[in-house]
Parts: structure tokens; C-alpha cells; sequence
């Protein structure tokens, strides 16, 4: 019996929003008589922290307090047309027309505030819920005051609209030819893990991560997505599959008892980091984070134990089964 | 995090937190009405099969059992989850006609005043099926001999390269989507090393905490509100306008916070059949998938078999490339083609390799229908990619960092399907790997970077 | 049947079925919305709730064992607006994603915590183990757990 | 008798529990913990007239007398775990019960009842030679465990008697066990084995108890290991052969967490592991 240990390392790229794009993405932002701005869109909160990330996004588009904006979420009847939240898109195209939107809303403000200052609309500034001129950042009016005039002296509505796509890319059927991405993320994976000779168990020791994302609009709630995304990493290489013996359909999983997900006391120790590297075509730079951070950690896993053990598995999940089998036919 | 600006890169908690602690934040399962029914599936025992005869005479004299909803109840019984992007072809029905095309496949939908009632019931229909045998690996399905399991006469999806397939006429034995660039017989023949590998990732479910929750409420005029567990409530409109052949803006969907999704919840799986019922009886109706259920009948990441071989110089540079990726649709077209679209073009990962030559199929077999996950097509083939990559490194004797490095694609060059790259960051994030991992990198890697 | 029971501090009669669950009479009848049916087999722990004190799947748990007991669910933590102390370190944390398992989590880490006040790694995590999340990969779950046994 | 109402009887003693089970007969689910009774219920497997719920019988207890140890059969795992002195195969198979929740509710009684891949502590108790305590409207019976499965979800046990309580008598003085799962703290066995001996003064083994869960439905003794590991010193060779026969004539559990060739394999490896801790 012996325990023996590798290291395994992936580098990954991950395209942000469909490939191939054609998939739209639209909003409205609607200013409340309070100075209140509500966001509106058709995209969903999943727990991945969307309401915040495009808060943050149209905050500072329109120049606003982050406390005064509230994205609302998921309803055909309130919002305009969203393709949906997947393929990392959200941040990318629908912070894209929410910067377009606030930026419409910024310009209002900025009208508005041009007409009670009787100052000239160059020489005025937005940021963080204020509008002062040029120079002058002590004397302000804030954007509330200023939504309220809009509404209730000039009798101009403070909405904003904003809409974005990549357009569809045409394919050359004989080579491919298009242009199918955005932007890419970047991601390297190195994984460090302890094979057990005599059971075939693959402990993961530690997990190190750097991943580009363009501009991380949260820095916290991308942590989340990298510290969740190697956990569901981890599953995938290890153990989780609906067809233990596929592609036959016997032995199909059909509960937690028979498809086991890690539990808190699996999760390995995780040193990230992140990288900004602005990309033209994000809001702010942004690029799409949630997906790339699940991809890398399987191969980085299989990697080290072919570090380990000498044999490269090639069909995931490698569970203990597959290890110890391929350990005895390398002897 | 970023100077310049006053709310973009502020680590902010995330505003739903509070709500998800004090066990407020309201899901789908937590939406109910006055007079709501309950759902339950009679489904497939069988992968695939002919169905004879559906017998539900004494499921409905079960009391509070209030209709049994089969094929003939569906206005327009056919459509393709992502037309509205140019998805095609229309390729699956609400509930099967006459044959059923995987294990679990809804065969009619019991509405009952509860839970319980709709469970007992759908004990109770009989449904003869004449099964037939089923096609289940890819390799198999693609062999000009095998059952045809689809209506166009080939067990893979034929149509023209692009998303619109369904306006295309077929041409069978040819891959779905195809990326030629360079030549590569050339590059084969001037390689020093040629490495193979044959990479397989089977189906993955993706398995939120939150099931598959929806509620339809039919309103006054014709019009429905839906409330569902969706990433996508437009596709969920689109499919159910189609489905019930009512315009788009008779429908709202409502997606609450929804309790994980990860892909799993972007297909429209069963928000037709909720919608169809909730329209024949006239009052709110309500299913929530079991655990099984979710296991057995909802999407799973797509299995996935790539054939790599890789052209390879002494000095450690790939100069060629071939690979034939095999996609695992399922019984229905769902999301598939576009993910073997993004499969197929990302198979350089994120390396330079000029010379390509990469064959993505879209392959139909007797499972449930698959569609994306978290990394729909890219996961799949980043896996395979590097698993290669480290194949390549170990065989050519070079160190894995050093082949990654050096075949790392910089900024001017192109990608395999000819765009000019702009954005690449590998070789800085790989020193930052590095040096997190306390890995000593020689110099002439640490000198290297994306732009040269 | 006719059940009563203290609900988060407050007595509840209801009528159940004698095979109801626990977890059916509290979403259905008492219309509880922080308490998640997630598998229905006592694997996932969405519908935990306490039971005089103590941590029970309520998809596993009739409705007439409740009788004459206290249930508790994560709505009865807070007292006069004032979350919890877990429930804070949750907060302090971001212990939470989709929430979706979470009133089942802090309930357990209350638990938990309550029986043993500086509870090891192997205990946190031995605890959790009927309490899945796919969401946050549970690191800042063990930390808000963690956070509290260090005040301790 | 306390009936909470209609359907859902709860009585307070094992006599008014015995008794409504030979009023109600078939028609009546006894419950304890719930784990595994109330999943059948909710999914409609059984449609039970009648719940019979254990929760106020008091059999909650352990009681350790000398060379007895008693433990009811409604004793949650939680409390296994509060008790010290019990022999260390049993406290380990407790400890290898993760999530909190499932130790509160999970009774060792109940846990006799459940098939693989559960049913750990039964697998333990095996090892430990215990005996159950059977009691039904004609008295108290006992059965060995060793001779209480009789095939897949078949019991010694007759429609009015109710599994009041395990007996080990004269535990012997070493024992352990030990459990694969596919992720270090999930619940599921692979395998899971459990020996239980004695050393007379030369280090010879005596008194040998190997037993093996997670096989199949219901954890077995394998007499073959332990006639070979009796009276002889134990050695690693000896062990090695012994191992050979963990499996003779055991139809295997072939299903989504593992194939019946490795749950062979581990069985071994565990069981080795487990012996050469005693040499």
C-alpha cells in the first residue's frame, strides 16, 4: 500500500455569452420619484449575485448611489426582452445595455441639472449620487434632487433604455469560418492531490486558481463563483455521473444516495486569485466568470493523478473504481 | 479594486443575502392560489417504443382526479426550445403521438386536486407499449445500419453549418459543424511526434437544491401567468405561445429567485405541459419535479466523446491538429446543435495551432434529452484539450508548463475559425499560477507574454 | 387529526392526514415559506427544522410527531427584528448563493452550535453532512460556522 | 394510550403498542426514527391505515451492566455517541453516521431494518455477536442478529412483535469497523466491515466475528474468515487468506455507486486493514 502524490496543471479559456451571438439582451431603467432607480430586467437571479452585479453596473452608468438602485428581475410583463442567464452572458450583454440605459438616464440628469444650475451641460459632473460643476466638487446637488425636478419641475420622465447584441456571426460551412466569440476569460488550474494504491481514492490536497475576468464588477461575488464553481469541478472529476456505466442505462442514479455530491467536510483547500485584464467589448471591461471557474478543475484533477500514478484516466469521473483498475493494469 | 470608478469593483454583499437568511426570499414552490391542482407523469418504462393504447378509465374515476391530459390536448404539438434564436429543427412534442424516445418520457399528465391524488392516479393508467430496441451509444447510432430514431432518417443532426438547421436540407455522413484551417495532411507529415488520445465525459446532472417547480394560472381573456423555476422566462413564453398557439404577449413568466439552476433550468421542459393543463381545465395548476424526477427526466450536461491527434515538433510545438467530437443530444434536439458548435470551434483551447481540422457531430440517442450546464461545450472539450495537452507534454519529454507556454495563442493571431485574437491573457494568468503554487518558472517563461 | 404544536414560538392546530408530513402541514397548511421540499429522502436538508430544540429532516417526520412539541424554523431565529447571532455570521459571510438550502443550514449550524460551542473542523463538517449545497462549495458556510466558535 | 388522533397512534408503552399491532395488524406502520418508514409513506409505497409511532415507548436508553450492554431499540445515534464505554466497533459505526440531523433521528433499532447502502451500526452489531430482543403479544423472544436476515427485506421477526431492544453480552475486547463512502463525510456505503475477537495470552484470536455490510441488502458474518483467524496467531499472511473468503458464495451489489468487483476489493482492503491493527 502506498499513497502517491502529483500535481496536475490546466489552462482554459472561456468564451463570455453564445457563440456565435444574435442573442439580445434589453432594459429599462425607470427613475422613482424618490430618486430611486429601478432596473428592470427579464434576466434571473440564480444566487450567482446578479442583482447586485448589475446594480453596481448601472450605478455607476448613471452616476448613482449604489444603495439607490434596485434591479428587478425575471418578469416578461415588467421587462423587455432578455435571450437568458446562461452561457455567462448576463454581465457581459446585459451590463452592456445597462450601461447603455444609464448612460440615457446619466444625460438626462445632467439636462436637467444643466437648466437649475443654468450652467452649460459640459461643465457638470455625475458620480456616486451627486452632480456638481466642473472643479467646484464641493458645491453638488444630489441626483435624487435632481430625478425629483426632472419629474416634478421640467416634466421630463427619467428613463432609460438600453439594448445589446453581438451580432450573429454568418459560418462558412466548409471551414467554420466565423466569429463566434466576445471575449475570452482565462483561467490556470493547478491541482495537487494523494492517490491511495490500495482503495483507489483520489484525495484533492489543494486546488490553486488564477482566473482573468476581465473587470471583476464584485471581487466578492466572483470569490463565490470560483469557490463554488471548483466544488462542482470537483464532483464532475471525481465521482458525479447520471450513467456510472455509460453508455449503457443501467445503474442510472436516481437520488442523493446513489449521485453523492462532496459535502462541507469534502470541499479541499483553495488558494485563488483574480486577474483584470479590460476587455473592449465589457461593461466596465467585464467578462463572464461563472462558468469558466467550473471547467478547468477536472482536467487540473486528472492531470495530477496521471502525475501520481503514472496512468492518464481519460473517461471522468475517475472514481477510486477506475483508478484501482487502471493502477492494476499498468502492473 | 479599481480606482476610477465609484460602484464598479466595490466588494458588495450580495442584496439577496438577507432575504435567503431569514428565510424570506420567495421561490417558486412557495406560490400557490386559491383552487390550484397538482401534476403527475405517467411516463416510459421503456427507452424507446410504440405506444398502443392508453388506458385512463380508472385513473379518472379516482375522486379529485379532474383530467388526464395526452398528446390529443396540445393545440401545436411540436417545437424546438430555442427557435427563437434560430434553433431548429422542431423535433419534440409536448407529449408523445405514438412513440416514446427515452426512459421517463412524459406519456400523459394527471391533474388532480392534490398531490397524492394525481400520484394514485397515474398508478392507475395503462399504457401498452411495443418497445423496440433502443439506441444508446453514439458510436453505434451514427452506423448507416442502426435503428433511425429521428424523423429525418440519420441518428444526427444533418442540417447546414449555423444555428439554422431547419431551413437546410440534410446531407447524412457529414458533420454538423466542421473547422478547416491550414493544411493540416502537411502538418501530420512534417511532425516529428504524432499523439492520439480518446477522451469521454459522460452525463453530469446538474442537481440545484431547488426541483423544477412551475404554477399556471390561467387570467380572464385568454392570457396565462406562469411562475417557474426558469434562467430563460422568455424561452419559456416563446415555447408556450408556440405550443398553444396564442401570441407571446398573451403569456407573463415569472421567475422568482430561483434556487440554483447551472444550466439545468434554461430548457423549457415542463412548463408546456403545466401551461397545456392549466388551459384545458381552466384553473391554476402546479407540478413540482421529485428528486427522481430531476435524476431521470431533466437535462443533463451532454455525454461527450473527443478523438484528438495531435502534430507535434521536437522543440515542443503543436503544428497540427485533428479531432472528431461526438455529442450526446438525447432523444431531442433541445440545445444541442449549439453546443456542438461551441464545442467544435473551441478545440485549440486557449493555444495556437494553425493547421485544424475538427468535425463536431450532433448525436441523437434513446436518453433523456441533454442541454447546457455550467460550461455547456467548453467544459467538455477543455477537458479533453488538456488531458492532450499533458499527454503531448509527457510524450515530446517537455515540462507541462513549458508546452503550455509555449504554445500559449498571443494577441495578432487567429483562432481556428480565423478571428483575429485580441484578449488572450494566458501567459500572464499562467505566471500568476505559478507563482501561486510556488512553482520556480525558468526565465524564458517568465520573459513571455500575450503580446509577443 | 387534529394537531397542536408551538411553531417559532407560537401555538398552531392544524389538521393532518395521519401519513402527512411535517414538511407538507408546514408548507401547505401553515403556508411556512422557509421551509424547501428539496428531495423528499432526508438526503439534501432544505426542510430541516428544529424539534424541541433538536434538528429533524420534516420530509421524514409526520405531522403528529410534532404534537405537543416546539418547532422552530430559521423565521423563529430573529427576535424583535434582531437577527441571530448564525444567522449574522451567515450574513458577515456569504454563507449563501441561491439560499435555497440555507434555512436548513443555519438550523443545523444552530444546532450544532448549541450542543457544542466550539465545535473542531471535523465536527463542523461531520455535522453538515446531511446538508448539501451546490452553490458556494460550503467554504464560507464553515467560516460563519467557525466565526462564532471562536467567539466563544 | 395516547392516540393523537384518528390514523396516528403514539402509545406510551411497548404493551398499547403491541396491542394495536395485533388489532391493526398489516394495516398499521410502525415508525420509529422515520428515516426509512416515512419515505414510503410520502411516496406512496405504502398506504398504511394506521402509523404506529415508537417516539413515547421508552426504549431510548443504554445500559451498561457488567458484561452487558443493553440499547434500546428507538435509541437515536446521537445517543450512541454521548455514551462511553460501548465496544469500539459499535461507536465507530455510530461516528461514520454523518449529519446531524440523521444521528438525532436514525435509531439503532431502525437501522437493523435497513438495507444496504445503509444500515452501518446493523454491520457492527454483527461483529459484536448481539442478540435482539423480540417482543409480541406471546411473550419475549431472542434472536441472535446473526440469524435475523432472511433475504432481502425478510426478517425473523413476526407481524405482532416489535424490536424492543439489542443485547451484546460479553463483548469481545477488541473490535472496530470501518466504512468506504464515496466522499469522506457522505453516507452511502460502498463496504463496510466489522470485526469483533478476543487475544488469549499467546495472541492467539478467539472468539472471531467478521462481518460485512454493504454487499449486500443486509450485512452477513463470514464464518469461512473467522474459522480460519480462530486459535491461530494472527499474521499478515494469515490475514491475507482469511480475506480470500469474504465474499464466498455472496451474490454482490452491482449499482450506481459501485461494481460488485470493487465492493469485493474494498471489503478486503478494509478488513485487512482492521485486523493488521491487531496484530
Amino acid at each position: 500500500m502506498a499513497r502517491l502524490r502529483g500535481r496536475g496543471i490546466a489552462a482554459i479559456c472561456y468564451p463570455t455569452g453564445m457563440n456565435l451571438g444574435g442573442d439580445p439582451s434589453q432594459t429599462v431603467i425607470v427613475a422613482q420619484p424618490d430618486g430611486k432607480f429601478i432596473v428592470n430586467v427579464a434576466s434571473v437571479e440564480l444566487g450567482q449575485g446578479l442583482r447586485t452585479a448589475l446594480a453596481q453596473i448601472a450605478a455607476e452608468a448613471i452616476g448613482a448611489s449604489v444603495e439607490d438602485v434596485e434591479v428587478r428581475f425575471g418578469d416578461t410583463q415588467t421587462a423587455p426582452h432578455d435571450t437568458g442567464t446562461f452561457a455567462s452572458r448576463t454581465t457581459h450583454r446585459m451590463g452592456n445595455a445597462i450601461v447603455k440605459a444609464g448612460q440615457e438616464i446619466r444625460q438626462i440628469l445632467i439636462d436637467v441639472a444643466s437648466k437649475i444650475l443654468e450652467v452649460s451641460p459640459q461643465d457638470l459632473e455625475i458620480g456616486n449620487g451627486k452632480v456638481w460643476v466642473k472643479g467646484v466638487p464641493d458645491k453638488f446637488l444630489t441626483v435624487k434632487h435632481v430625478v425629483n425636478q426632472a419629474q416634478f419641475v421640467y416634466n421630463t420622465p427619467v428613463v432609460g433604455k438600453g439594448h445589446y447584441v453581438k451580432p450573429k456571426s454568418d459560418v462558412d460551412p466548409d471551414t467554420g469560418e466565423s466569429d463566434p466569440h466576445s471575449t475570452m476569460a482565462h483561467g490556470c488550474i493547478v491541482a495537487d492531490v494523494e492517490v491511495d494504491t490500495e482503495t483507489g481514492i483520489v484525495t484533492v490536497l489543494q486546488i490553486y486558481t488564477v482566473y482573468e475576468v476581465g473587470r471583476a464588477i464584485n471581487p466578492k461575488l466572483v470569490e463565490g463563483q470560483i469557490i463554488g464553481g471548483m466544488l462542482m469541478g470537483l464532483g464532475a472529476a471525481l465521482t458525479e455521473t447520471v450513467y456510472p456505466r455509460y453508455p449503457q442505462l443501467t445503474h442510472q442514479a436516481t437520488s442523493f444516495r446513489e449521485y453523492v455530491l462532496p459535502t462541507a467536510g469534502d470541499a479541499p483547500k483553495i488558494v485563488y486569485k483574480i486577474v483584470e485584464s479590460p476587455t473592449e467589448t465589457g461593461p466596465y471591461g467585464a467578462k463572464g466568470v461563472g462558468e469558466m471557474v467550473a471547467n478547468g478543475i477536472a482536467p487540473a484533477i486528472v492531470n495530477a493523478v496521471y502525475d501520481a500514478i503514472g496512468v492518464q484516466i481519460t473517461e471522468l469521473p475517475i472514481t477510486p473504481e477506475k483508478v484501482l483498475k487502471a493502477l492494476r493494469e499498468k502492473q | 479594486m479599481s480606482g476610477q470608478f465609484a460602484a464598479v469593483g466595490a466588494p458588495i454583499k450580495n442584496v439577496q443575502l438577507l432575504g435567503h437568511v431569514t428565510g424570506t426570499t420567495q421561490y417558486v414552490d412557495e406560490i400557490s392560489f386559491p383552487g390550484m391542482l397538482w401534476i403527475k407523469a405517467v411516463r416510459s418504462p421503456v427507452a424507446r417504443g410504440k405506444i398502443r393504447k392508453i388506458d385512463t378509465s380508472r385513473a379518472e374515476k379516482v375522486p379529485g382526479v379532474i383530467k388526464i391530459i395526452t398528446a390529443k390536448d396540445v393545440p401545436n404539438n411540436i417545437h424546438v426550445n430555442m427557435a427563437g434564436i434560430g434553433i431548429g429543427p422542431p423535433d419534440e412534442p409536448v407529449l408523445p403521438e405514438d412513440e416514446v424516445k427515452y426512459k421517463g418520457e412524459a406519456i400523459c399528465l394527471v391533474v388532480a386536486r392534490d398531490e397524492e391524488t394525481a400520484l394514485k392516479a397515474a398508478q392507475l393508467v395503462e399504457v401498452e407499449i411495443e418497445e423496440l430496441p433502443p439506441v444508446l451509444d453514439m458510436e453505434e447510432a451514427l452506423k448507416p445500419d442502426a435503428p433511425v430514431i429521428t424523423k429525418w432518417g440519420v441518428n444526427a443532426f444533418i442540417y447546414g453549418s449555423g444555428m439554422d438547421g431547419a431551413t437546410k436540407p440534410g446531407r447524412p455522413g457529414r458533420p454538423f459543424f466542421l473547422v478547416r484551417r491550414g493544411d493540416v495532411e502537411t502538418a501530420f507529415k512534417q511532425a516529428d511526434k504524432v499523439v492520439k488520445g480518446s477522451y469521454v465525459i459522460p452525463p453530469i446532472e446538474h442537481a440545484p437544491i431547488e426541483p423544477h417547480v412551475c404554477v399556471a394560472k390561467p387570467e380572464p381573456g385568454g392570457k396565462l401567468t406562469i411562475y417557474t423555476t426558469t434562467q430563460a422566462p422568455y424561452f419559456v413564453r416563446d415555447n408556450v405561445a408556440t405550443i398553444l398557439n396564442i401570441p407571446a404577449s398573451n403569456i407573463r413568466v415569472i421567475a422568482p429567485a430561483v434556487g440554483g439552476g447551472f444550466g439545468g433550468k434554461v430548457d423549457p421542459e415542463f412548463e408546456m405541459q403545466v401551461a397545456v393543463a392549466a388551459m384545458r381545465v381552466g384553473r391554476p395548476v402546479k407540478w413540482r419535479w421529485t428528486r427522481e424526477e430531476e435524476f431521470t427526466i431533466s437535462t443533463t450536461r451532454p455525454a461527450i466523446k473527443v478523438e484528438m491527434e495531435d502534430a507535434l515538433s521536437k522543440d515542443g510545438l503543436i503544428l497540427g491538429r485533428r479531432a472528431r467530437l461526438l455529442h450526446d443530444s438525447g432523444a431531442y434536439t433541445r440545445t444541442s446543435p449549439y453546443g456542438v458548435i461551441k464545442s467544435t470551434v473551441n478545440l485549440s483551447g486557449p493555444y495556437h495551432i494553425p493547421n485544424v481540422y475538427y468535425e463536431g457531430y450532433c448525436v441523437y440517442t434513446n436518453r433523456q434529452p441533454s442541454s447546457a450546464m455550467r460550461g455547456y461545450g467548453v467544459f467538455e472539450v477543455s477537458y479533453a484539450v488538456e488531458l492532450q495537452m499533458e499527454r503531448d507534454a509527457r510524450t515530446l519529454g517537455v515540462d507541462s508548463w513549458e508546452f503550455r507556454f509555449k504554445n500559449a495563442y498571443r494577441n495578432g493571431q487567429v483562432t481556428a475559425t480565423g478571428r483575429p485574437i485580441d484578449d488572450a491573457y494566458l501567459v500572464e494568468v499562467m505566471k500568476e499560477a505559478a507563482s501561486l503554487a510556488g512553482v520556480k518558472l525558468p526565465p524564458h517563461l517568465l520573459q513571455m507574454s500575450s503580446w509577443g | 387529526m387534529r394537531i397542536k404544536f408551538k411553531l417559532d414560538g407560537e401555538y398552531v392546530e392544524v389538521d393532518a392526514k395521519h401519513t402527512d408530513t411535517l414538511l407538507k402541514i408546514l408548507k401547505d397548511k401553515l403556508v411556512v415559506g422557509s421551509v424547501h421540499f428539496g428531495c423528499g429522502e432526508g438526503t439534501c436538508g432544505a426542510c430541516i427544522v428544529l424539534v424541541n430544540g433538536r434538528p429533524r429532516y420534516s420530509c421524514l417526520t409526520l405531522a403528529g410527531y410534532v404534537d405537543g412539541k416546539e418547532v422552530t424554523t430559521v423565521a423563529g431565529l430573529a427576535h424583535d427584528g434582531e437577527l441571530s447571532e448564525i444567522q449574522k455570521a451567515f450574513l458577515e459571510n456569504d454563507a449563501a448563493q441561491c439560499g435555497y438550502c440555507t434555512p436548513g443550514m443555519i438550523l443545523t449550524a444552530k444546532a450544532l452550535l448549541d450542543r457544542n460551542p466550539s465545535p473542531t473542523d471535523e465536527e463542523i463538517f461531520d455535522a453538515l453532512a446531511g446538508n448539501l449545497c451546490r452553490c458556494t462549495g460550503y467554504v464560507p458556510i464553515i467560516n460563519a460556522i467557525k466565526s462564532l466558535s471562536k467567539k466563544r | 394510550m395516547s392516540q393523537v388522533a384518528s390514523g396516528y397512534y403514539a402509545p406510551a408503552s411497548l404493551r398499547d403498542a403491541i396491542s394495536l399491532k395485533r388489532r391493526l395488524r398489516e394495516k398499521a406502520l410502525f415508525v420509529a426514527g422515520g428515516t426509512a418508514a416515512v419515505q414510503l409513506v410520502s411516496k406512496m409505497i405504502a398506504e398504511p391505515e394506521a402509523i404506529i409511532s415508537l417516539e413515547k415507548v421508552p426504549l431510548d436508553y443504554v445500559k451498561i451492566r457488567g458484561n452487558v450492554v443493553e440499547i434500546g431499540a428507538t435509541t437515536p445515534i446521537s445517543r450512541l455517541l454521548e455514551t462511553r464505554g460501548l465496544p469500539t466497533a459499535l461507536r465507530e459505526a455510530a461516528e461514520n453516521i454523518h449529519g446531524l440531523a440523521l444521528k438525532d433521528m436514525a435509531t439503532v433499532g431502525g437501522n437493523i431494518f435497513t438495507p444496504a447502502p445503509a444500515g452501518d451500526i446493523a454491520t457492527a452489531l454483527l461483529s459484536l455477536d448481539a442478540t435482539l430482543v423480540l417482543r409480541g403479544t406471546r411473550g419475549v423472544r431472542t434472536v441472535p442478529l446473526s440469524k435475523f436476515y432472511r433475504g432481502p427485506l425478510k426478517y425473523n421477526i413476526k407481524a405482532d412483535e416489535v424490536l424492543t431492544a439489542i443485547r451484546i453480552r460479553r463483548p469481545p475486547r477488541l473490535s472496530s469497523f470501518l466504512k468506504q463512502t464515496p466522499w469522506r463525510y457522505s453516507g452511502p456505503t460502498i463496504a463496510s466491515v466489522s470485526v469483533g475477537l478476543d487475544l488469549d495470552k499467546n495472541k492467539k484470536a478467539r472468539r472471531v466475528m467478521v462481518a460485512i455490510g454493504g454487499l449486500t441488502t443486509h450485512p452477513y458474518r463470514v464464518k469461512r474468515a473467522e474459522r480460519l483467524l480462530t486459535s491461530k496467531k494472527l499474521t499478515s499472511e494469515l490475514i491475507e487468506e482469511a480475506a480470500k473468503h469474504l465474499v464466498d458464495n455472496v451474490d454482490i451489489i452491482d449499482d450506481a455507486l459501485a461494481s460488485s468487483w470493487y465492493r469485493e476489493v474494498i471489503a478486503q482492503v478494509l478488513f485487512k486493514k482492521i485486523l493488521n491493527r491487531f496484530i
